[in-house]
């Protein structure tokens, strides 16, 4: 049988310029038609420090980065030492003979990948070396490398004639080598083309492209890590009359600025990570009481404080839907996917407009760094909502129904106090209980406009299902794939819209005796607020700022299977 | 508030100085009404939280719209407004706590930036609304509650700081002188940049300083407020630090400049063609 | 049978002046034996506006304000309009003749106060009149408001020698009216003097002299409703050597100046309400993962955002809770009454110095506002805990062990570095997947060290119980005794300690069939974070700004227990 | 970090101007061993969130106590420190973005109480950890990651603002001029007051100034970098005023001022007698 899909990890020193070789890679195969999924990891410091690319490769969606690796490329000692616990116990070394030696007894690969490289007459085609020693190693058509040399350099006007052949010339030696050693990790099966485009991007990006199609026209934000990358996009793409981008002095100018802007009317947008978000508190208990529609991006990383800035984990969960004091409860959405990052942005600038308050797009920094392809979505089917705008004339209660009304934009007739002291229709302050109590009551109640989350679900007769939530999804899902194909009775469960969950998918839950919640936090966020809701949830924690092995999560769930 | 409002339960006490502020506010919005033919609907009025920022809910007459939002936080707000609305007239009220204590870091940026807003402070140099805490403006030495044994920190400048950090309009004025402060709030907001018309208004209950400022002949007090001559050259910035060197409260307006464009006039990627998704899609493209 | 009980309640305009003599009412009360408990309310406005305050008088300890007025004294029109749903159907209207009249046909007594005072002689003795016919009306001697007259302006050096019996000449002239309307609300019972010293405070005073002897040295806070109190007080007696009080520019100054100050070997604290609270909260953060002893009180006020400065709710525990992103989890502790606002500060302070971490003082506006009789503390049986301090050589590795450690303070040996990243031993940054589950695992192991809360309970055989919180607690308490008299099978539990729950209690709850949570929110905040815990909790809410009527209370719970 | 510390992962890239301020941290702490005969453990180090921050992990030999904290707010932290433990030697190291962004808000209050701790701030005008947006010292017009059409706020002058805002001892100095810059610090600390030691600190990734501060005569690059005279009177306040006017950034010490006593100093009410339990009580009495 041929092989569905192989995983790859560069592993080197930042700087060393394996990165966009690793990411040609994968774009190569993706236009070659196999699914593709990358995963980087940058060291804190900016320049060198251990930095790894890995690529999963695949003949069908996948859903995770892989558990083991098929071929580890190495550029140093350090890395090889790092790195070579997780290789398969069929997987190859492929190494830099001129850094480093491989003494240990081990399916092995060393190439003089500079040597061989000059040998073609381009100086820089080292890499194009060891591309073609890996592809060969995982029985991989190399005109598939052969066409992305051609796209990446064939301007000639901008490279010359000789990088292409040179280039190619390189694939070939690194093939030739590859063959004297006759390993090889199996043959992969030839990809079958999707009917549809593909489009291969990471989840920052899609979420910025989500925000665009859902109209954004304000976005402030402060730089942090792994939301930054949002900012920067932003600050080159957000442009053209009536936008406006700007980098804030801190996030709580941010979030100020923000409610400025969704009270005049604009689609207004951050993105931050944990301690940003911290400094939003008060703000988004201003957005909720002065329902203004907002959407903050929240692109986790490890926690508290100022944590882990380079890992991910799923622990903002608990201040993403209570961020501040007092009865609030923000709407949440957290995308698992990266191409569940374009659908979730849009879905939250829908419910920020459709309830007029602000909501939490949860994402995470496994997401952030993953790039992945997706089917290029069809912009004609996505509806987008605009907040119900007053349009009468004189005077207008803002706030007087036990339920959203329509909004006046300054400019036009309906003036009123956005105020984030309790009000009256106008937004004048008052203190009156029935005042609080009628208010309160219209601002919760407001949170039923938004029971149109879609979700999946499969199997549920078993009476236990296994519902992760956003990066949790893959390794969740190709878990529950496993333990059905080992003959385990289970369910599964998922959706992005964590609060308020859709009111289906809520009773379905209710009705099980047990279910499992996969997520990357200590406390067990998200299955406590399930509980809360009158669910038997039940987590199943990591906390080391790594997504979950599949391999992993599979024996923990089977432990709680079996007990 | 546009009409009597049984609900709203504060009010200003009796002499407080922030009446005359709102009377004047009142009297600049109406002018920009009659000579800008300008609807009251164009204006926004960002308010701190404090005595001061609950004039928004004392205004009468025709009603601009409002945002009575967070402590210290009244003037990004007011840049987000602005900047999704650059058409609109926006006017920030705060009280010096407000917009010198917790709302200070926000001041530098708008400065940097030429935020064309127009702020008007209330400085009554206390805590009102809290009920007589220090506040930056507060003197070295003065006793409040939470000062019980004399403030320890100097009195902050605020005309000075403005100075400094780049705020292109700069005027000084006195609750009790209305028309003046009318005259100066319009100008700040018809000024093109960052206004801030630093009023001095007094509180009645925690920090009376109407004598101390217009003086008291009978009692030997000298008045510590005087009217910046009119032959200052607003438009030297050297010329406005000099004058503070005078020490006491100039009165008038301090600085004005057009030199520095405004940040809604600034932004340069505006002028870029919109972005197009299916052309961003084309970037991911494999 | 005598009256052991009754109410009065003074209504007009800030300013009239009536506050003082109805705390000097229910002071002299307190003198004479009975116990005593006010509740004043004020207008957002600094000078006039709407004022009132209640005094319940009663021969027992007393829970609540009281439900009902016995007595309602008003100096305008308004005050009466507003009020008057309130009294009793036996209860007497006493009013300033010369300010309102009242044509309504109930049991009413108008007085021309001011008149009837100047006569005296005195002509500031009008309260003393309303005093004279108020007491008369509850049949209360004469000769407990003569004394307080007599310890009040007795000093002739200052106040001369008529002011005394003038103002007793007034009290008799309001006597003699009172008699001729014979109206009365029942004889009151005699008071017994407790075999305790007494002192009448408040929840502020409370919490800031628990602080006190807690020893609290550094002391850092911002104004804000209805916590400045805490400020000012500490202001004017946190003074002394090696003793810091200051006024923050903002609450994000005063938290993280509490950081420093905590880190350094201080026993530091702030005060706040829900604002303020918010914006503390990456420096909460901070103080979790970098193991720093502080106590932040939040005297809880209407939410969310600017929310009900001058109105009580019990809505922010969900973010004392979870106050910041990541895996964070604070201890929590609450009091329910002005004894329990002293020792739970001292608990807070001890809980801090015992885990080396943040500990929230949960209070409320209705506990800062209210004056109570409570027993003068015994100090010398109050345990006050302090750090364990490292006190070795050389170099130390501060985050060590998978629990507490000794702290090692500036200026001795053991320098390391306090570190709101992920950290090392020594608090180096470091992104280890083992050091990060390590380190969280060691800080919340270090909840486990506080679990000697106390609880009260009673009467758990009925598989109901009810178990308020914090200023619920004496409705909550007065509802439970109302039904056990009523003969219904209900049990009651309570602890201030509300996180950790003293374990001994978590299993009492978790055995009940149902759990009755009143709580002033919206959500069921501790309700649901119980429901996490595994009982079977459910709230009975309310969110009017006022704390829970006792009668209301009463049918609410019997709604439950009876659906 | 006191010897190789193997789970440490962060470096600065080579040539980052923070080697040099980390050399001359050190020497000036060791000098204040030697000269003042002062522990090391009396000193802690408080750092902010930047490349510059991690200073704190790397220094080398004798460990000082340290506190690594949250963006922007080291000031605050260390005014925690000193102000229950005056005794101690407060430093404070941070990036621009740090001081002058987020944490700006915190310069004013800590200047008016002249609050005894040194401050190093290392200015290399862009955000370097989070890789290369614009900092409020960043110029006008410069293109960053985050200002792909240029900057649009013009740079900030951040030695007038600290002359403003009332720093009693304010310095300048070069990364590279590791022997001055050690001076200057070693000063600072020893200065009776708020000081500030504002460190041109290139990043050598994002922002590059190592040309522009000293020059280039092949290149015909003047340096923007020059030495303030050794007659400038540092005690007065406005000559150091002026010699801003001269643009450029001045190099050395431009004001130093012990006319105004420290925050420890001041506090009257540490004089008082320490509250007593039972006193207090007492005024509760029933
Ligand atoms: C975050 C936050 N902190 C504190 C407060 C409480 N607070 C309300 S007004 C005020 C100060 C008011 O002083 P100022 O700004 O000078 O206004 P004034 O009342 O004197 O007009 C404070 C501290 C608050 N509402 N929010
Ligand atoms: C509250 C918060 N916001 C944002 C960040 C992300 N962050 C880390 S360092 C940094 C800026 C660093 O710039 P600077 O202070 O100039 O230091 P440098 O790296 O240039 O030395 C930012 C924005 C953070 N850690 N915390
Ligand atoms: S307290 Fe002072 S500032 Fe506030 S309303 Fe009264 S007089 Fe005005
Ligand atoms: S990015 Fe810049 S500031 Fe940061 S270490 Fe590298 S050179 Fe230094
Ligand atoms: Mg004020
Ligand atoms: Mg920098």
């Amino acid at each position: 049988m041929k092989k569905k899909d192989f995983v790859v990890r560069f592993a080197g020193e930042g700087g060393q310029g394996f990165l966009s070789a690793a990411q040609g890679f994968a774009s190569a195969n993706t236009t070659a038609g196999y699914h593709s999924q990358t995963f980087a990891t940058f060291p804190s410091q900016i320049t060198g420090g251990p930095t790894w690319m890995q690529a999963r490769i695949a003949t069908y969606p996948i859903h995770t980065r892989g558990d083991e690796l098929d071929v580890l490329v190495v550029f140093n000692e350090e890395a090889f030492q790092n790195h070579k616990g997780e290789l398969h116990k069929n997987g190859v070394v492929l190494y830099d003979s001129e850094k480093l030696e491989v003494s240990e007894n081990m399916r092995k690969l060393g190439l003089p990948f500079e040597k061989l490289g000059k040998s073609t007459g381009n100086a820089r085609a080292a890499n194009m070396v060891m591309l073609g020693a890996l592809a060969t190693l995982v029985n991989l058509p190399l005109d598939i490398l052969e066409e992305f040399i051609r796209r990446r350099w064939g301007d000639v006007s901008r490279y010359g004639e000789t990088i292409v052949p040179a280039n190619i010339k390189a694939l070939e030696l690194g093939k030739e080598e590859a063959l004297k050693s006759s390993f090889s990790v199996g043959e992969l099966e030839l990809p079958t083309k999707s009917k549809h485009d593909q489009i291969l991007l990471n989840g920052n990006e899609a979420i910025a492209l989500g925000a665009i199609h859902a109209g954004v026209n304000f976005f402030v934000g402060y730089p942090i890590s792994p939301a930054t990358s949002i900012l920067v996009w932003m600050q080159k793409n957000l442009v053209g009359e009536g936008k406006f981008v700007y980098q804030a002095s801190s996030e709580i100018e941010a979030i100020t600025a923000l409610l400025g802007a969704g009270y005049s009317g604009a689609k207004a947008m951050t993105s931050t990570a944990g301690p940003g978000f911290s400094l939003m508190s008060e703000g988004l208990g201003m957005g909720w009481i002065a329902e203004i529609p907002l959407v903050i991006v929240d692109v986790q990383r490890g926690g508290p404080a100022t944590g882990l800035p380079t890992k991910t984990e799923q622990s903002d969960f608990l201040s993403a839907l209570n961020p501040a004091h007092g009865d609030v409860m923000l709407p949440v959405i957290a995308p698992g996917t990266v191409e569940e990052c374009f659908y979730a942005t849009i879905a939250a600038f829908n419910w920020a407009e459709t309830y007029q308050g602000p909501v939490i797009l949860l994402s995470e920094h496994s997401l952030s760094e993953r790039q992945q392809n997706i089917i290029r979505p069809d912009l004609s089917k996505i509806k987008v909502e605009n907040r119900n705008i007053f349009s009468g004339e004189g005077e207008y209660q803002r706030y007087q129904s036990d339920n959203v009304s329509p909004m006046p934009i300054p400019g036009s007739a309906g003036s009123y106090v956005a105020n984030a002291s309790e009000h009256d229709g106008v937004g004048d302050t008052t203190h009156l209980p029935h005042r609080h109590v009628e208010m309160t009551n219209r601002r919760f109640s407001k949170l039923s406009l938004l029971q149109d989350g879609s979700y999946e679900s499969e199997n549920l007769d078993s009476g236990t299902v296994i519902l992760p939530w956003g990066g949790s999804k893959g390794s969740g899902r190709e878990a529950y794939d496993r333990l059905i194909r080992e003959g385990y009775s289970v369910g599964w469960a998922y959706t992005m819209f964590l609060h308020p969950l859709p009111p289906d998918l809520l009773s379905v839950l209710k009705d099980q005796d047990l279910v499992l919640v996969p997520e990357l936090n200590y406390l067990g966020q998200f299955s406590s607020y399930l509980r809360a809701l009158g669910i038997n949830a039940h987590s199943i924690t990591q906390y080391t700022g790594l997504p979950f092995k599949v391999g992993d999560l599979v024996e923990m769930i089977k432990e709680k299977l079996d007990s | 508030m546009s009409k009597k409002n049984p609900e709203y339960d504060f009010k200003w006490c009796p002499g407080c100085g922030d009446f005359g502020v709102r009377r004047a506010l009142e009297q600049s919005l109406n002018k920009r009404i009659v000579d800008l033919e300008e609807p009251i609907e164009n204006t926004v009025v960002v308010a701190g939280i404090g005595c001061s920022g609950n004039l928004v809910h004392l205004l009468e007459g025709v009603q601009p719209y409002g945002i009575h939002g967070l402590h210290g936080r009244s003037l990004p707000i007011s840049f987000g407004v602005k900047m999704s609305r650059p058409e609109l007239n926006v006017v920030v009220v705060a009280g010096d706590g407000d917009f010198l204590s917790i709302g200070m870091e926000h001041i530098g940026p708008q400065a940097q930036r030429n935020l064309n807003v127009c702020v008007v402070v209330m400085d009554n140099a206390v805590y009102g609304l809290t009920k007589g805490q220090s506040s930056p403006t507060s003197d070295l030495g003065m006793i409040t509650s939470s000062t019980p044994y004399g403030k320890i920190e100097t009195g902050l400048n605020p005309l000075r700081l403005y100075l400094t950090l780049g705020v292109s309009f700069i005027a000084s004025a006195m609750s009790s002188k209305i028309k003046d402060l009318a005259d100066l709030i319009y100008r700040g907001m018809e000024h093109p940049g960052f206004a801030i018309v630093h009023v001095q208004s007094p509180c009645t209950v925690y920090n009376d300083t109407y004598e101390v400022l217009k003086g008291n002949a009978k009692k030997g007090i000298a008045p510590i407020a005087w009217n910046i001559p009119d032959d200052h050259d607003v438009t030297n910035w050297q010329a406005g630090v000099n004058l503070l060197d005078n020490g006491g409260i100039p009165i008038g307006l301090l600085y004005s400049s057009k030199e520095r464009v405004t940040l809604d006039d600034k932004i340069q990627s505006e002028k870029l063609p919109v972005p197009d998704m299916e052309k961003l899609f084309n970037t991911y493209q494999v």
